[in-house]
C-alpha cells in the first residue's frame, strides 16, 4: 500500500483509526508519519459519509483507498459501493470512472459473533461495475492490493483479519516494488489429480491442509485453487482443472445460499468441463446460521478440514 | 459603454455568521440578458420535456425544474466553469448550464444516442464538465459533493463545490455525517438546499422537526436566501464562494423556492397542496417575470427585446427537439459496453454461452 | 394488508408517502383514512432510521410493516435488515424476536435505470435468519404477505411495480380473508413433461409466455414453477419435476453472478434429480450490466421469451 | 426511621430548554448504599472479565465500563424496571441492573451455556427483561431505541425508552435521522450520549465538530451532566423521564464520562492519551469513590460498613465466576437453534447434504 502511495500522488486512505491508532489491525503501521495526514485521513465513525466522500473525490480524479474497519461495517455504505461507485461509469455511458479501492477485513474472525463475521464476497460478487478480490497469502495481498490500486474501476479488496496475523513466504519477485498480481485469474497453489478443491481467502489454507491429509491418509492427490478474485471469476482455470480431476469441491466459509460455491456449480455445469466430471459437485460452505459467539460452536460454523475430507469422500465414492 | 444597473437584494437570514452579506448588486445589460435567456431556456426545455413525457417519448421518471430556474441560474453566475457542481435527479436544467446542449439533454431524455449519457442514463443521470449528475438516491449526493471538493482541496486548486439536496433530502443521516467531517476537514463545499416546499408528496412540516434549514449544520454558517430571485442567489453564492475560497470551510445556502409541477412528470402535483397555493407563487414569484420585471423597470431592456429573446429560445429549442428526436437508440451491442473501463473484458448476457464484447465507448 | 392491519392491533405500516399519499404506487390507497394516523405512519426520507425504528418497535412486541418505497433505497437500511433484524433472534439465544415486514417493489420497472432497478433476492435469500418472498399473482401477493405479516421472524416481501399493473383471476378460496399461501412452498403454474422452468415474480409470466410458444411452435411441454418463496428455496418440487422432465432452466430477471439460478443449480446437482438430468442446467438471467435507460437495450437486460426458448432448444438440442 | 441527606448536584448545562432542573437532592441510606452496591459489584465484574480475557478465556471483543459505572446506576435509579433500555457494545454493567446474576453475565463471557444469551453473543450481545442489548453496530441502537420507545407510545403504557450512545456514535447519520422522526412523532425516548472523550482512539475533538452533544439534537431539548456522580445522572434522568411521561417528546442527556480501559481489552488505551490523564481522572473523579466519600461525609455509612460491603460482593462476584467457569458450552446441536422461530425449520451445515434439525430454545 505504502509503495502505491508513495507512486502515485493521488493515491491517499481514509478510514476509521487508519492514522494515529495505526490501524484497528495495525495494517496502516507507520503510514501517518511516512506520508502525513493529507494522505492518511482518520474519519469520524460514519461509513456513508466517509465513503460517499471518497467515492466522490475518485469522480473528481483522485484514487482513493477506503478501508472499512471490517466489511461489516460496509453495509452502512453500501449503497455508495454499489450506487454510486459501480454503476456510475456506465450510467454515464463512460464518462465517469470511479477509480477507488475498498479494503477491509472480511468474513469470520475469532469469537467476535454474528453482528461481525459476515462474508462479503457474494454480495459484491453478484454487482457488475464491480471488481472483487480475495488475498490469500502475503503474495495475493500485495500483489492484488496495488493492481486495485492502480485499477481504474471500483475494486472492493476482501481481507481476512486472521491471516494478518500468518507469515508467508515471499518469493523475491514479489517483493519488489513492481510486483502486480493480475486481477482475475485464480493461482494454482497445489498440483494433483483427483480432486479439485477451490477456495478463497482462509479456505485455502484449510484446503491445503485438508489436501495433505488426504495425501497421506487417503493417498488421494487434491489440486487447490486460490480464486484470488471473486469477480471476475476465473472459471477457465477451475473447468480445466476439474477436465484433469473429474471432482470439484468448492469451499468458502460464507453461508451456503447464494454464495460462491454456488455459482462456481453453476457456472461448471454450464461449460465444457460438465461432460469431464464423475460426481456431482458438492459444496463446502459455512453452516447457514449468523456467527455464534461460544469456541466449539463457532469452530463448527465454517469448514475445518475434516468436512473437506468428508465431502471429497463423498465425491470419490470413499468409505 | 454597456448599461448597467443597481438592485437591491430580497431580505435573508444568517445562521453563526456575522452578517456581512451585501445588501445591493449591481448588474450589467449582458449579465442580464444572459440570466434571463438561460432561465427561459430552462423553462422551455421542461416544457418540452412534460410534453415529451406525456406523448409517451420519454418513460420512468422525469423530474422538472419549472420555478425554480434562479437557483441554477444564480449559482453558476456566482462561479467559474472550473468550479463543480453536483446535485439530484432534478438535473436537466443544470446540465445545460454545464455546457451540454438542448439537444443533448432532450435525446437523453428520449433515450437517444445523442444524448449526454448516450440514453444510458435518462432523466437522473446526466452529466457534464465539472458536473457530476444526475444522482437518483435521494442525499447520496451530499457526500459525494463534499468528495468533489476534497478533491479540490487535495490538488489546492483554489476551486469549490456546490453540492445540491433538497428539503426531503434535508434530514438524510449521511448529510449530517458530511457536515460533521466537512466541518473538521474544512472543505470548500458549499451546502445548497433547495427548499421547494415538499418532498414528493410530503411538506416540509410533515417531514422536519426543523424547517431551518439553513440552521441545521449547526457549526456551520448559513444563509437563508429566496432561491426566486437570481440576483439575489447569484450574490449570496459569490459571498459563500468566496467564504470557501478563503479556506474558511463549508457553508450552507438554504434556497426558498418551488416547484410548479409534480414531483414526477406522473404525479399531478395537486393531491398534497392547493392549486391556488400553485397559482400564488406562479404570480407573485416566478423567476423569469421577476427578472423581466428588473430588465423593464431598469430600463436594461425593452418588452419588444424581450419577446425578441422568448421567440428566438423557442425557436432554438424546438430546433434542438427535431435534433433530439432525430436521433437513434444505441445498437443492441452497446449494452455490453461502459461496464468496466478497458477494452479485454466479456459480459454476460441473458441466455446461456451468451458472452458478449465489452469496451468502454469514451475512456 | 388491511385484512391483517384490521385483525391484530399490533400491526401497523410505516414508510415514505404510505399515508397521505396513497403509496408512491398506491399501493395503501385509503388506508390512512381507514386506520389513522397511528396505525399508517408518513416517514421522512431517512430509510435507516425509520427501518430501525421498525425493529425497534418489532424487538418490543409490535408487527411493523416497513415499506421501501423501492428496495434501491433499502440499502440505506440494510444493515438493520440484516445485522438488527436477522441475527438478532440467534444471538440472544431465543430470547428477542423481530416479528416485521419489509415489503416493496424489487428489481426492474420501466426506463427507471441503473440506480432503480436491481433484484435483491440473491442477497436477501443468502441471510440465515430473514424469509424472502416474492409474489407473482394477485393471489400470491395477498396470501404470501398475509403469512408474513403473521410470521414471527423477520420476512422480505419483494414485490414488481410492473405486477402492481396486472390483474389476474382470484379464486373465491382466495378471496377469504383467511386465506394464507404458506412460506416455503413453490407453486406449480402450468403443468409439463419435457422441461422445467423455475421463475420468481414477474418472471413467471414471461416464462408462461414462453411455455406456450413452446408448445404451440416446437411442440415443446414445459411445466412452470412460481417459487414464490426464495427463502426458504423449495428445492424439493423443483427437484420432483426435474425427474420428471429431465431438463431444467431457471430463470431469472436479476444478474447472473451470485443469483438465484445459480443456487438452484447448485442444490439441484446436490439432489438425487441430479441424476435425472439428461442436459446441464442452463440459467436464463438478467444480462449482467447495470440497467441502461434506453427502451431497447432496457429490454434486451432482462430475459424475454425468446431468451428462454432459445435456452430450452439447446438444453433439448433442438435447431 | 431511616437516615437520608441532600446532595448539591454537580453544575450542568441546558439547552432548548428553561432551567428547571433541581439543584439538590435527597438520597436515603437504603438507596446510597444500592448505588454504592451496585457501582462497586459492576467493578468488580468488570475486573473479572479483564483478568479473564488475560488467561484467554474471553475471546473476541470485551468492552469494559470501568469508571462510567455512575452512568447506569443512576440511570437505572431514575426509572422503573418497565420502562426500556438500549445500548452498544459495552453492556456488561447494564446486563447486570437489568436483572442478569453477575454469573449470567460472566458465563456468557466465557462462551458457557449459563451465560444469559447461552454463550451465542459474547460480550457485545446480551439481552434482559426490556433490557435490549448489547448491539455491536455504532449507532444502530439509537433508531432501535426510536422504536422501543414507539412502541410504548403505541401502547400508551406511559413507559419511556432509554437509548445510550457513545461520543463516537454521536455522529453517525442514523442518529439524526432518528432525532427528527423522535421529535416529530414526540416518541417518550431519552437519548442519553455517554461521552467518555474518546471513540476507540480517537479523541472528541478529532471526531466531533461540535463537541457539545447535548446541543446536537438542535430542535431536542439536552442536559449535560456529570457522568460520574451517581446522584446528579439520578436527577437528570429522572427530569428527563418526567418529560417524557407528560407527553413532551424526546430529550437528550449528555453524560461526561471516562473509560479507564482501553477500547476493547486488546487496546492498552495509552497510545493516544497519557497515562496522566487517566489517573487524573481516576484519582479526582472516581463514581464509586465520590459516592463513598459522600456516604462518609453525610454519615449515612461508616467505613466498616462499606469494607463490609466490598467484600461481600467480592466475595459474590467470585462465587458467580465459580458457577460461570464451571458452566459447559453448548452441545453441537445447538448451532442450528434459534435462527427462526418455530420448529419445523431444518438448517444447513457446512458439509454437503447435512441438515439439521432447527427449533427455537425458548420461544
Ligand atoms: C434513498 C431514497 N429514498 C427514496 C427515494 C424516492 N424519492 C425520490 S425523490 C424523493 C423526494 C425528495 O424530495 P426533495 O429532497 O425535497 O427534492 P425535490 O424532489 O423536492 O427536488 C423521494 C422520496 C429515493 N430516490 N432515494
Ligand atoms: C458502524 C460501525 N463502525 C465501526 C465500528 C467499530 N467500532 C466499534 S466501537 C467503536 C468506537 C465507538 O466509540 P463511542 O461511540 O464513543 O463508544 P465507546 O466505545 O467510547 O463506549 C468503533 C469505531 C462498529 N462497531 N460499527
Ligand atoms: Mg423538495
Ligand atoms: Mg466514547
Amino acid at each position: 500500500m505504502s509503495e502505491e502511495i508513495e507512486r502515485d500522488e493521488k493515491v491517499f486512505m481514509l478510514g476509521e483509526e487508519v492514522g494515529q491508532y495505526d490501524g484497528a489491525y495495525k495494517v496502516s503501521k507507520d503510514m501517518l508519519r511516512r506520508f502525513g495526514e493529507d494522505r492518511i485521513i482518520d474519519t469520524p465513525i460514519t461509513e456513508a459519509g466517509f465513503a460517499g466522500i471518497a467515492v466522490g473525490a475518485a469522480m473528481a480524479g483522485l484514487k482513493p483507498i477506503c478501508e472499512f474497519m471490517t466489511f461489516n461495517f460496509s453495509m452502512q455504505a453500501i449503497d455508495h459501493v454499489i450506487n454510486s461507485a459501480a454503476k456510475t461509469f456506465y450510467m454515464s455511458a463512460g464518462k465517469v470512472n470511479v477509480p477507488i479501492v475498498f479494503r477491509g477485513p472480511n468474513g469470520a474472525a475469532a469469537g467476535v459473533a454474528a453482528q461481525h463475521s459476515q462474508c462479503f464476497a457474494a454480495w459484491y460478487g453478484h454487482v457488475p461495475g464491480l471488481k472483487v478480490l480475495s488475498p490469500y497469502s502475503s503474495e495475493d495481498a500485495k500483489g492484488l492490493l496495488k493492481s486495485a490500486i492502480r485499477d481504474p474501476n471500483p475494486v472492493v479488496v476482501l481481507e481476512n483479519e486472521i491471516l494478518y496475523g500468518s507469515s508467508f513466504e515471499m518469493t523475491e519477485e514479489a517483493m519488489s516494488t513492481d510486483f502486480l498480481v493480475p486481477i482475475g485469474k485464480a493461482k494454482i497453489e497445489r498440483q494433483g489429480n483427483d480432486v479439485t478443491l477451490v477456495a478463497h481467502s482462509r479456505m485455502v489454507q484449510i484446503c491445503l491442509e485438508a489436501a495433505q491429509e488426504l495425501e497421506s491418509k487417503f493417498n488421494v492427490s487434491a489440486e487447490v485453487i486460490n480464486l484470488r478474485s471473486i469477480r471476475p471469476l476465473d472459471i477457465d482455470t477451475i473447468a480445466s482443472s476439474v477436465m484433469k480431476t473429474n471432482h470439484l469441491i468448492p469451499v468458502e466459509s460464507g453461508w451456503p445460499m447464494f454464495g460462491v460455491g454456488s455459482e462456481i456449480a453453476a457456472q461448471v455445469m454450464e461449460s465444457q468441463a460438465f461432460n469431464f466430471l464423475d460426481s456431482p459437485i458438492l459444496r463446502v460452505t459455512g453452516a447457514d446460521v449468523p456467527m455464534p459467539y461460544a469456541k466449539t460452536l463457532e469452530l463448527h460454523a465454517t469448514p475445518q478440514s475434516n468436512n473437506i475430507i468428508n465431502a471429497v469422500k463423498k465425491s470419490l465414492n470413499i468409505r | 459603454t454597456e448599461g448597467q444597473a443597481e438592485f437591491q437584494l430580497l431580505p435573508y437570514q444568517v445562521h453563526a455568521l456575522e452578517n456581512e452579506l451585501p445588501t445591493a448588486a449591481t448588474i450589467t445589460r449582458s449579465e442580464a440578458l444572459q440570466y434571463y435567456k438561460q432561465m427561459q431556456t430552462i423553462r422551455r426545455l421542461e416544457v418540452t420535456a412534460d410534453n415529451l413525457y406525456k406523448s409517451k417519448q420519454i418513460r420512468g421518471f422525469c423530474h422538472l425544474y419549472n420555478g425554480q430556474e434562479a437557483c441554477a441560474v444564480g449559482i453558476e453566475a456566482a462561479i467559474t466553469p472550473e468550479d463543480s457542481i453536483i446535485t439530484a435527479y432534478r438535473a436537466h436544467g443544470w446540465t445545460y448550464l454545464r455546457g451540454v446542449s438542448v439537444e443533448g439533454v432532450l435525446a437523453e431524455l428520449i433515450g437517444h444516442e445523442n444524448g449526454c449519457a448516450r440514453g444510458k442514463g435518462g432523466s437522473m443521470h446526466m452529466y457534464g464538465k465539472n458536473f457530476y449528475g444526475g444522482n437518483g438516491i435521494v442525499g447520496a449526493q451530499v457526500p459525494l459533493g463534499a468528495g468533489i471538493a476534497f478533491a479540490h482541496k487535495y490538488n489546492k486548486d483554489n476551486k469549490v463545490c456546490i453540492t445540491l439536496y433538497g428539503d426531503g433530502a434535508a434530514n438524510q443521516g449521511q448529510v449530517f455525517e458530511t457536515f460533521n467531517m466537512a466541518k473538521l476537514w474544512s472543505l470548500p463545499c458549499i451546502f445548497v438546499c433547495e427548499n421547494n416546499k415538499y418532498g414528493m408528496g410530503t411538506s416540509v412540516e410533515r417531514a422536519s422537526a426543523s424547517t431551518e434549514y439553513y440552521t441545521r449544520g449547526d457549526y456551520i454558517p448559513g444563509i437563508r436566501a429566496n432561491g426566486h430571485d437570481v440576483i439575489t442567489v447569484r450574490e449570496v453564492t459569490k459571498f459563500a464562494a468566496d467564504w470557501c475560497r478563503n479556506g474558511k470551510g463549508p457553508i450552507i445556502i438554504e434556497l426558498e423556492t418551488y416547484r410548479y409541477k409534480g414531483h414526477s412528470v406522473s404525479d399531478p402535483g395537486i393531491s398534497y397542496r392547493t392549486r391556488d397555493e400553485i397559482d400564488h407563487v406562479r404570480k407573485t414569484s416566478d423567476p423569469i417575470a421577476m427578472l423581466k420585471k428588473k430588465l423593464l423597470d431598469s430600463s436594461l431592456a425593452t418588452e419588444d427585446e424581450i419577446k425578441g429573446i422568448d421567440n428566438e429560445i423557442k425557436n432554438y429549442v424546438s430546433g434542438e427537439l427535431k435534433k433530439a428526436q432525430n436521433g437513434k437508440e444505441l445498437p443492441l451491442e452497446d449494452l455490453y459496453n461502459d461496464v468496466y473501463v478497458g477494452d479485454e473484458s466479456e459480459v454476460k448476457g441473458c441466455e446461456p454461452f451468451a458472452y458478449n464484447k465489452s469496451k468502454s465507448t469514451f475512456m
